[in-house]
């Protein structure tokens, strides 16, 4: 039966099947408490984490980690932040002896400050590096199908074009040359950044994406517990919605829903 | 003993001045951090060992919340 | 807790609440069985049954009211077909005897048979005799808001323009008619019509529908019963986001997700 | 004697010629349906006493599939 | 020559023709003569004029007729203010008086003061009333196609649907209805109110519309007489794109501009 | 007075001022004649030309240049059909040659034969030996901010991001990254690709583009000298409305064209 | 003599009370109004011929810039 | 003696066998093209001082329509 194919249906990144296509970050909450009940509600499986100096003068606080148990989630530790390659890579190196050996990554390398625009020059010089140093990464880029497959040939394990602006909250903008990413990519191509509202994330599920990365659109919404499980439920929506093949656009002549045949005339 | 602990100076007095003592007088022995010493990272297993000298510059890293 | 809201979250129509907020039609499907998998896996309540002539020559059926059983969906006669107010009072009032004086209907009265647009106004003559009748009248429109209001004044207890045109999966062609008519109405406003996939339904609660109500989106997607499911999920995640409040949309500056203190610089 | 049945003629020879006998020759006794004779709902009560006429228009309604 | 059936193209409004399709309204100018500068700019020669209670306490003031030489423009009394047919009716029998029994007119039957979003029940009665009385019709009506065909066949000779509300500047929200009364009618369709900058312009004739009327859009520009020129090219540029018959759009492969036959290899 | 400031605009490039805002292509017409007639039709004063082998098969033919007098036309080499910086930079030579140490160059280096999606690793390394081999370039390029960026401070004297695929007709696929690129950029940034109507090219000039660039929109309309008029207006309206204000958009409270005092009410 | 003149009591007392001396009194003569004179239009070559009653309601309209 | 003529074996007798002469047998004298030997260009002013060699690979160059 076909409907079992969707029971099925898993995202695999690295080798490792996921139930869940949405993974979060972990930045902007009010505390940790909220951090916590939001990834829950939100189902993530792969939860994005930053790689930062200890801050000294905040004395004994709890740490992000011990509210992300290792056997729940898979960490995806980031580079935001680095705006050059040196940067990133240095931050990814520090990151794998953080948790252990731990390979699997994200990398974005900024533009700017103002637009976090990724900054693909210096992405492509680190995921050269990166995948040379054993790294599996996960990799924030533009839109460009060009540049998308040059990271995808240099050995990224996935490919995460900007549906907008980081933080933005603007939607997709381009769905087509996110078609053209995914028309031509052999590894899952995920959205990362830009999302804002749960609709957003089920468009993307629907144009063919293997999963959607989001962090502000959950964070910054007024409820952000309820935000992560609309986004969960969003997700699948349009994951299921694409496997179930759309019906086609037809402006008119209008196909009328209850039959045409026996009505019966006015006596 | 005076090292730079991210960018701050940072006044140290424990014997041996291992960067494992270092980490426990912060109270982060266990804790999952990592120390770059001099732009080199310093893998765990070498904490004990590892003597810090004046004006080291130390990073200890951890996770935070991030997108 | 705010969540606690959203789990008691109910639609009200005609006194009655409603867990879902996805109204199903019934036409278009392979045969019956499929109509009840998908109906079942869509988790409507609330169901339409078009009323047409008994075919005589079709032999011994089963009847499509045998795989709706009433204690557990709400039956919701149309009037698909009818191009006059006197065709749909009549079909309305058959349904109403056909269903054991059953009050609660859905007028449509079309406009023509290329774009099954609805004709306002046979449909105002309409409503205002069935109001009078008793009828409880759930009522396709346009998606202009001064007949909407209309419609409201006369008694119409829920208004559901088009999103656009029926059977066309063109998804919301104008959510700012959308928006006004959402503004001034006091009775539950439901798309009905036009949705094509699993984001259109998201995108019309998320701009503030009760509910949405559709047929050919998941009786002619490849996989109806899995389509349905989509929808169900569609529906969910969006009224979750209207609920959640979504983030401001802000183009740039942009914002990092992750925190900007903190970096570590290289050394 | 024969009555138009939803737009066709129908030739109908039970007897008596009630409405009732009408819907149980077609097998629809108890089924749910609705019947307008000359234009006029018939409430299911009434099919009992109902006696039709030559030349009857009848409409025998069902609810089908529809959107 | 093709171009030839170009330069020949005319607007004919009740059996006059026009070499301008756009049509300016003449309120919320600063002054009289921004106002003739901006209409003189626009080469409209249909110009539309409200008819309103003359002010008794304001002097002896210039007269809008004193700018708008009846043998250069073509006068469009409308009834905007009106609610009501009757209102509506009354106002151009006064403006057929004023204007020495001037039959072309525009009509407008508002639904509410928030969005002069027309009242389409109303606007079907005035027509009727104003077509027996000998009115040439225009009629500024929803994107409704069925009653716009009402309002045809009642013998209104411009059907004038709103692109979006009047003094929004919001553009053309739904083109997919203007495209249904495009489509089905036999006499002009102007777009009517919702026109903000000149791409709205361009977009509305590309669509096959006969015309496009606007006031807002060149009066509240920054610079309204710049603004009227750049409606004028607007609306040229879009006829003539409509005439010249637009390329297919086709997403890709893409189509190389220049030859891809004659490149000369590296040596 | 202000509309004297249009008068006088111009777009500046390589320190030559240009009446005309249209830059077109002349690849893809019948013959050099319907060349010869749209270029003209256009208003355009700069031109681009393709660099191929002479055909030696093909006998005495008229040449592309005898068409397009050198005093009339500026004319713009291109790169087309180059898929590395090399074959560029050397196209570009050979441009320089022919055109007697003509310097005024347009770079594209494509990414793929089936998008022409420019690679813009390669392009950036072909502007950076090309400005230094003291070329003036124009540069293609995707709506990448960032790179964009990097192209300016190479020095590239013009930044010409795609609207949407070369050839493609799909107009404006993401204002906003147009947007990011010309509120940073010194230098005039057109839109090169994708047009494939006038309004198309109406909203560029809106955005606040310096010029235009098109070859198929006009080429492969069904009347491609009509076409080449319309865009011609079509530019001129969107640089006159950018330079004219346009009126804030506000969807609803409407606001009336036509006064709301001195309704006369029914007596 | 007064009348309602768009809305407004109006004092009046030129004689004739004729339409065409209110409209000349108001500085109107020959310009484009149209008059409506209780609910019913006056057309303009009534004007000379038309008296005017204590009471009557006038309205005396022109065209304005609108859109 | 033959060269490689825009990716063709081209036969050519002329003599002395200059690039002008090759020009001038093409009937493109004068016309606007350019000219690449065995990788290198060849300045318009060096068309009469360039003897042409067995085997040299020569591209001509025009502009042609392209957007």
């Amino acid at each position: 039966m076909v409907k079992d194919k969707a029971a099925e249906d898993r995202l695999v990144i690295a080798g490792r099947e996921y139930r869940s296509r949405l993974l979060v970050g972990t930045g902007k909450y009010r505390d940790y408490d909220e951090t916590r009940r939001a990834v829950e509600a939100s189902g993530a499986e792969i939860v994005t984490v930053a790689i930062r100096r200890l801050d000294l003068k905040a004395g004994e606080h709890q740490q992000l980690l011990d509210i992300l148990p290792p056997d729940r989630y898979t960490l995806l530790p980031n580079t935001a932040g680095c705006y050059s390659a040196e940067e990133a890579v240095r931050t990814l190196r520090l990151a794998r002896e953080l948790l252990d050996d731990h390979t699997l990554v994200k990398l974005e390398v900024l533009g700017d400050s103002q637009t976090l625009f990724p900054n693909m020059p210096e992405t492509l010089k680190a995921a050269e590096t990166l995948v040379k140093e054993g790294f599996q990464v996960m990799v924030y880029c533009s839109d460009d199908p060009i540049q998308a497959k040059m990271l995808e040939d240099i050995g990224c394990i996935a490919i995460m074009p900007l549906a907008s602006l980081i933080g933005s909250g603007m939607g997709i903008l381009n769905p087509w040359n996110l078609r053209l990413i995914l028309d031509q990519s052999k590894v899952p191509v995920l959205v990362d950044a830009g999302v804002g509202t749960a609709s957003d994330a089920t468009l993307s599920m629907e144009l063919g994406c293997a999963g959607v990365l989001m962090n502000t659109a959950i964070a910054k919404a007024d409820n952000p517990v309820l935000m992560a499980e609309a986004m969960k439920w969003g997700v699948i929506a349009g994951r299921q919605a694409y496997l179930a093949g759309r019906m086609p656009r037809r402006y008119y002549d209008a196909q009328p829903s209850s039959p045409t045949q026996g009505i019966s005339p006015l006596l | 003993m005076q090292v730079q602990l991210n960018g701050e100076p940072h006044e140290f007095t424990t014997v041996p001045p291992t960067l494992a003592n270092l980490i426990a007088s912060l109270g982060f022995t266990g804790k999952r951090i990592a120390v770059e010493r001099n732009g080199d990272i310093v893998p765990k297993s070498q904490y004990q060992v590892t003597q810090l000298n004046e004006h080291d510059r130390l990073e200890v890293i951890v996770a935070v919340g991030g997108g």
